[in-house]
């Protein structure tokens, strides 16, 4: 889902997007995977991201897979949801990267450990590839009521309270 | 200080068997289900053999490659499938005298619709198998559709709420009376809040067998795809009782009787409140369960006095 | 045809057996809350332990303790509890333990 | 060009599904849930209880069921929808022969998954692969918005009158169905108009109450060769149909896919890749590459794989090196994978040139960008005289 | 001479329409299923669909190429999809507002084995289809298979008599009650010794049909398979009455009553004597088959008790 | 040979089949009546009830349900067997491909006939090759001997451990389910001890009560692979295995039927029909009068459909001048008949000569001899280099 | 191909209508025995007629006749006579008359 | 069943064998056709008989197909079930037939409509093909007791009461 309004949020900018996850096969709790290209034009790969720009882990729990930085693009980017914060170049690919402890926010916010919102917020900041009005205004066509405004103040908090180390 | 009585609940003596599950299996926080795949093979035992079919209980019965979820045997299947596995193995076992307890394991939505057909015909060949039904009212592991046995008024993904649509239109299979008269060599309803009823319906279905089908049917709320805090699926369970909305049921030989029975029951907006999936209904729609729920338990007790 | 695949299966088709490989998640990384008990009230009857949905509450003689490894937090032992000596408390309060 | 712009929207795969059915106004769907349809189905529940979809919705208990429903009111005269997958797909069996059998213009899309007999729920082709003696038109589509603009001019194709057969809308689970890209989403008038033609034709037999008529009534002998007779030659128009079906489509909408297959490149190619689906387009962005590189590369997309599109085949290989197929499935019985080994039927007319098996992308894996120069090299050494390989799986390689 | 009434029997008024079938159709002589065929839609009018499957009753819905065997408008399933064709087909007709009374035509292997499912599916769903189930038995189109309609020891291909072969050991699907159980706006047993009792039903069933679901069991008779004297199969419809072996009740959502009840009930043996199905069994065999008609004769009664 | 002569009985196809499956000694045995098959499932209810057969006889309410009882059967470790034709054979398709999937050694005869879509009762091979993408072997059998012997056969490769895969026994419904033939019964002790080689192979896993073992397991991305590509190795090993076991078979019993397929007086010929099936018989009387007329004709009658029997039919048709095939089926999507569009894969290897496809047989019309000279007479011409026409449906013609 | 065959169906697919054709089997040949009316003991009542299951009994106005076109001799009729108005005879008896 | 019977008869007498039945759509009452083909050399034609050697029809309502006879080989015999004699030559082609009231028979001997073992006794007879013990002594594989009695008798009647014509 959030995968999904970082796309919208990209064709609002004018990009071609194509984002899709992939499942495991349990209910819930395993790793679930979402992959986002974007591009200026049409996006006709329809593969895995083996080299991905940007890295986003919702759980820190991955920390501990050894595969986890495999392939990321030097000059890649990392965005990391958790309450502690990187003492250590997690990857000596890695240049930047963005830690937002989004499950507090969410839990604040939302009231639920939802922290997807929180975490487009603050690849908004990290990366500086979107403004983060087009990810505001691409909300509304996933969320409504209350729980949009939430997400809102989620994103925009995520946006601000990231933060962004070069290494 | 409050007393202590130190003594364990009556409960714990059914158990035969250690748990048979991994530690950590992906049920989500609080399913019921977790909780009746753990009890069963604990009162049932070792010679358990499981058949199941994709749907939330998948743990029982599909393994990832070399893995499994549990020490059980176990035959997976596509859910049009279930009973008639069941029936080959048993009839295998029987013949070489192998001690066995085949028990079929699946949700409402294979039991009441697209499993259905194999489920009534082991019943009437009276096959030796335990068919275990847990009803969690939709199907559940695809994402809480509609199945046959989703309520009156129920939202689901399939029958959801809208400028026109008002929830599921049609009242659900009463699975639990079809099944009876299929007069089953035994059959129970059971829920998760009455442990020791169930444990003791487990006990004699495992010893029905012996004599032919057996079908239970247990309750087993979804906290997930009804909408209900994690904490209080076991509540939901017990209110479902308490409100005659699951009434706590057995037949030896096609003779039902009341194994809890509830002298003032509460009106079922006690329990939709519970869950978020009946939010949306009105006084009128209220109504309308009610009167449903009650001509259902009627039903029951209609047939139960009768072989008093 | 030169096979680089090492077999996964002994058998020609697809068996699994617990004692080879016994699938296992980490659930407690699912939790938000964690079940804290306060044993001056229980009086070890077990009803946690019952109605626990993963079994993870373990007997501990006289009162039960659940394993953090598993416990998913769903507060139920909490809720079912006659004695109330349960409570849920959010994980971030347990954040520096690990 | 008439068509007026659409709506544009990140949806996922299965969501234009259900956008592609509801825009061309089915008056019966039916469809039960399966991982990785379910969407649609969902998808389509809430356009009804929204007012937006004016159709009556069947929520039946199984996909055999939902097969019969959909064939019945189309024999009534309805527009009809139903979707599924996989599991779904081969326990409607029966139903989807007598649905052909009975000339229904069913349409349906699949959302192609892995078979029973390994349980896995992941994406392959194998489910389209084990339908393909059902006697439907099978179109194989590549992209999220093919699968809107496929299911629009599948209404125009089953309908036709000179056609009269169901047909399925089949694109890669999970790569698809969950894939969420920008789609323009037509509107509803415009899709009105593109479907109108079919109004102008004469009326096809429909079952109306009162009259004395019977639908699926036994052939005997003749009767039976004549009706089978006919059903294949439809099937045989079906091929140019598409091809004009495309046309109208792109000259109206301003979007076309080359009808029975797609020719990428392959104009100067002396190889070409053989691929269909999603695979496709990966495809494309290698042959890209590697024409820069100086490999004379094309890529052939299947996109009729029932009726198999023989003639434009033969047309388009004729003259080549060699030729590399991709298949995302399995043919029992066969070395060869199910398209490769229907391609080599058309041997003899395309040349005694190297016809190279590849198997990929089963159970989820990805037919990535490596697999797919590791093709083109291996097809290129093959054109150059080099000895090859018949048939690789490529995963069992690795 | 003996005084005339000249008084024409009034199951003529129910007649609203010709037969509508061929003067010459290859039902066995003598075969009740016949005169179901020619009746219903004498009473149900012009405007029945009917929806059919192989079986002996396939000339209600298999023409032989452009040849049919009746006037009515009709298709042809396999056995697997009759309701569920029958759903689509009254979906769109009430869509479009033309008047139609779409009937499933099966025989009892088609609606309690094979074709059950979609049965069952579409009762719960509530369409406005009658499913007529004729019951003789078994597969009697295939050559006399026993089906979960077979009753207790009866032969049948399947089912033989032999050195160690008894006949069938199991108690039939108790299909009226099943269906019952899905609760549908209408239902009937009837059979062919009662014609009014029949009419009526059917007229009712046109009506209640616009409600929701409809689903009429007709006691068949096969003379072939049984092994009855061609002229005796109204008798055996009759005597089926009147031991209570199938007793004619109807049920308006949900609530059964009798529509005629026997005051003094001859034993099972009556009926069995009339065909060479149940020759070989003697007074045990016999025995256990009066008990399991009693049995479930009471179920019935109780039930109809309950909604007096 | 070492078997004792055994019990000659003029018996249908139907009952031979009944026998077939009696002598093998099935433990577990699952049934639901169809025509032309019903008389089996009597037969064996019979047998059991006169006490000769030992064993589970389930009266199952569904085909669908047959398959599965003897799948999971065979997986407790059981001998199985069940019958089927047509309607039954497409209701199980599911359960159909979990069987070969599972690696069951399920044993089915099946009496073939028209599919549904077009109602019939009549015969025809459209079942079979409706049941070619499962995973299953598939052979067909010309006459009612045959049907026995190779039932026997059949357990002997499904149940042999480099094979474990389901077997279907085909033999045309009505023509030679019906026909009454002089066939000799083997001892049940003979066939035990030509099945007991089996019992020298390891044992195949099998699903154990109180043992922490499951079947059917999820196979994951490369475990799913595996286990795919292990089901089509097995399957290239049963074209082997399958000439082995006939000989074996010819040697002990003195029935043999040439494995895979049947040269009947290739040696010397130039041009060839490609029969299968009852349809075989026929077309051996005529190629005796061709050749008696100096036409250097042969017949291939195809025994194994699936696995396809590719490098025997290269091996036995390579040189010859000109092929006619003869199909009793149709495949959706081509133009040739199903049996007739395979071979073509091969033409590259057999080369470039006429292959003539005729579709004729089905609902029960007649393969005859007429039919089978012009076959005859028009492969010849084409073999002189005369024009012909690609495919022919025999009877729109007559 | 040169195709001979003349179409049956008008259509694509095989619909049947008994208009163009009802399909009609000689039924009367199956009969062993025939129904003979007594028309004294007879009174009308039209059971015979309501329970014959090829429905072939005329209404002649103030008795019933069998068709003997279609009648297949059951015996339903002579059996279900409250009067015992009908008898069944055997058709050798009827030989001579065609 | 009577064209089993033949067969296993002509076996008996070491004959190759091969019979089958034509079913119709129809349950009953619609023509149904057997073939039974004979040969002292092993059968391998699997097809319809379109010029047999012997005719023999069980309903004389037949008669009126104009095709009944085509086919028929010269010198071909015709064996009839009816209670009528024969008063011309049916068909040019046809040399010798036999006519039984096989049906009147049946009903007498065995007490229903089944002249099917009785036509087989007269097919003995004027064909001379088999000898009449070959069939007797086949009955007892298909038919037990009361019934095999009944069916012997009318087996034998046939063979004696048939009156053949030779045109
Ligand atoms: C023939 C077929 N159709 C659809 C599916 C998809 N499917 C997988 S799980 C599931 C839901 C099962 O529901 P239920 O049996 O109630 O179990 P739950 O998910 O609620 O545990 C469905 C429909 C399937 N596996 N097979
Ligand atoms: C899927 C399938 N299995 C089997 C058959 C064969 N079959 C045709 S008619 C018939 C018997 C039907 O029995 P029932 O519905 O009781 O009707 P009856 O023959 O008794 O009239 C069967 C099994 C079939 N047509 N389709
Ligand atoms: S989806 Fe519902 S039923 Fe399934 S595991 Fe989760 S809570 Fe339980
Ligand atoms: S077989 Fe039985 S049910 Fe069928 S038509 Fe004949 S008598 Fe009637
Ligand atoms: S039943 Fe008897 S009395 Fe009545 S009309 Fe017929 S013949 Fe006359
Ligand atoms: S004998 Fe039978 S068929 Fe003839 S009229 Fe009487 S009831 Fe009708």
């Amino acid at each position: 889902m959030a995968a999904r309004m970082l796309a919208s949020a990209f064709v609002l900018e004018g990009k071609s997007v194509a984002s899709f996850p992939m499942y495991g096969f349990e209910r819930r709790g395993a790793p679930v995977v979402a992959f986002t290209r974007v591009d200026d034009k049409p996006i006709r790969e329809k593969t895995q991201i083996y080299t991905p720009d940007c890295l986003i882990v919702i759980d820190p729990g991955l920390l501990a897979l050894t595969t986890l930085f495999t392939g990321l693009k030097p000059e890649g980017v990392f965005i990391l949801n958790s309450p502690k914060k990187l003492t250590e170049q997690p990857d000596e690919n890695l240049k930047t990267s963005g830690v937002v402890n989004a499950t507090q926010i969410a839990v604040e916010e939302i009231g639920r450990d939802i922290p997807n919102t929180c975490l487009l917020g603050a690849f908004a900041a990290a990366t500086g590839w979107l403004e983060l009005k087009s990810i505001l205004s691409c909300l509304p066509d996933y969320l409504s009521g209350d729980i949009l405004q939430r997400n809102l103040k989620s994103t925009e908090r995520g946006y601000r309270e990231v933060e962004v180390t070069k290494w | 200080m409050v007393e202590k009585t130190k003594k364990k609940s009556r409960v714990f003596n059914y158990f035969c068997e250690e748990d048979q599950f991994a530690g950590g299996v992906a049920w989500c926080s609080g399913c019921p289900l977790e909780l009746t795949a753990r009890f069963v093979p604990k009162v049932l035992g070792k010679n358990v053999v499981f058949v199941g079919t994709p749907g939330c209980a998948a743990p029982v019965l599909h393994g990832q490659n070399v893995g499994a979820w549990h020490r059980l045997a176990y035959m997976a299947s596509v859910m049009t499938g279930v009973p008639s596995k069941a029936t080959g193995l048993s009839r295998y076992y029987r013949r070489i005298g192998q001690d066995a307890t085949v028990v079929c394991f699946t949700g409402d939505g294979c039991a009441t619709d697209v499993g259905f057909q194999p489920l009534s015909g082991a019943a009437e060949r009276g096959e030796h198998i335990i068919y275990l039904a847990y009803d969690n009212e939709g199907y559940m592991n695809t994402g809480n559709q509609r199945s046959s046995a989703t309520p009156l008024g129920a939202a689901t993904t399939t029958t959801p709420v809208g400028k026109i649509g008002r929830g599921k239109t049609t009242v659900s299979k009463n699975m639990p009376l079809v099944m009876l008269m299929h007069r089953p060599a035994y059959m129970a309803t059971a829920t998760l809040s009455h442990l020791e009823d169930f444990a003791k319906k487990l006990v004699k279905a495992k010893e029905k067998v012996k004599e032919g089908f057996v079908y239970l049917h247990v309750f087993s709320p979804c906290p997930v795809g009804w909408r209900i805090n994690s904490n209080m699926s076991i509540e939901v369970c017990r209110t479902a009782v308490r409100t005659n909305y699951f009434p706590l049921w057995e037949a030896e030989d096609g003779k039902p009787r009341f194994t809890v029975e509830i002298a003032n029951p509460k009106p079922v907006a006690e329990l939709t409140k519970l869950m978020r999936k009946f939010s949306h209904l009105k006084e009128d729609g209220l109504a309308e369960l009610q009167k449903a729920v009650d001509e259902r338990y009627a039903l029951v007790k209609n047939l139960c006095d009768a072989y008093k | 045809m030169v096979i680089k695949h090492k077999n996964i299966f002994k058998t020609e088709s697809a068996w699994s057996n617990a004692d080879e490989k016994l699938l296992c998640l980490d659930t407690g990384s699912w939790r938000t809350e964690r079940p804290v008990l306060d044993k001056e009230k229980c009086n070890y009857c077990g009803l946690c332990a019952l109605y626990c949905p993963p079994q993870c509450m373990k007997d501990m003689g006289d009162y039960f303790e659940a394993d953090l490894a598993f416990c998913k937090g769903c507060g139920i032992c909490a809720t079912e509890c006659p004695r109330k000596a349960i409570t849920m408390v959010p994980e971030g309060e347990f954040a520096d333990e690990g | 060009m008439k068509a007026k712009k659409g709506q544009v929207r990140v949806i996922t795969g299965n969501a234009v599904g259900a956008y592609g059915a509801m825009v061309c106004r089915p008056e019966v769907v039916a469809a039960y849930p399966i991982t990785p349809q379910s969407e649609i189905a969902e998808l389509l529940s809430q356009f009804k209880a929204d007012g937006v979809l004016d159709a009556e919705y069947v929520e039946v208990e199984g996909e055999n069921s939902a097969m019969n429903v959909v064939l019945a009111a189309s024999i009534a005269g309805a527009r009809v929808f139903t979707a599924t997958s996989s599991y779904g797909l081969v326990f409607m069996y029966d139903a989807l022969q007598e649905t052909s059998g009975f000339r229904a213009p069913v349409v349906m899309v699949n959302a192609n998954r892995e078979t029973p007999g390994i349980h896995a729920v992941s994406s392959g082709q194998q489910d389209m692969i084990s339908a393909r003696d059902t006697g439907w038109v099978q179109i194989v589509v590549e992209n999220d918005q093919e699968i809107l603009d496929q299911t629009i001019m599948a209404y125009r194709l089953a309908e036709d009158y000179d056609i009269q057969l169901p047909v399925m809308v089949n694109y890669d689970g999970f790569y698809l169905s969950y894939l969420a890209e920008a789609v323009e989403i037509p509107n509803i008038e415009d899709v009105d108009e593109f479907l109108a033609p079919l109004k102008q034709q004469p009326e096809r037999q429909k079952l109306v109450p009162g009259v004395s008529i019977g639908c699926g009534t036994h052939g005997m002998e003749m009767g039976y060769v004549e009706a089978r007779y006919k059903h294949c030659m439809a099937l045989e128009r079906v091929k140019n149909k598409v091809d004009e079906i495309d046309k109208a489509f792109g000259d109206y909408f301003g979007r076309s896919y080359g009808g029975q297959i797609e020719e990428y490149r392959t104009e100067g190619a002396e190889i070409i890749v053989l691929a269909s689906g999603s695979a496709a387009g990966t495809v494309r962005t290698v042959v890209d590459t590697k024409r820069e590189e100086g490999v004379k590369v094309g890529m052939v997309k299947l996109r009729l794989f029932r009726p198999f599109p023989a003639e434009r085949l033969i047309k388009a290989l004729k003259g080549k090196k060699a030729i590399g197929v991709i298949d995302r499935s399995l043919c029992f019985g066969w070395k060869y994978g199910p398209i490769c080994m229907e391609l080599k039927t058309l041997a003899v007319n395309i040349g005694a040139i190297p016809i190279l098996s590849y198997i990929d992308g089963l159970a989820n894996l990805d037919i990535n960008v490596p697999h797919i120069e590791r093709v083109i090299d291996e097809v290129n050494a093959a054109a150059q005289g080099k000895p090859y390989q018949e048939v690789t799986w490529i995963p069992m390689e690795e």
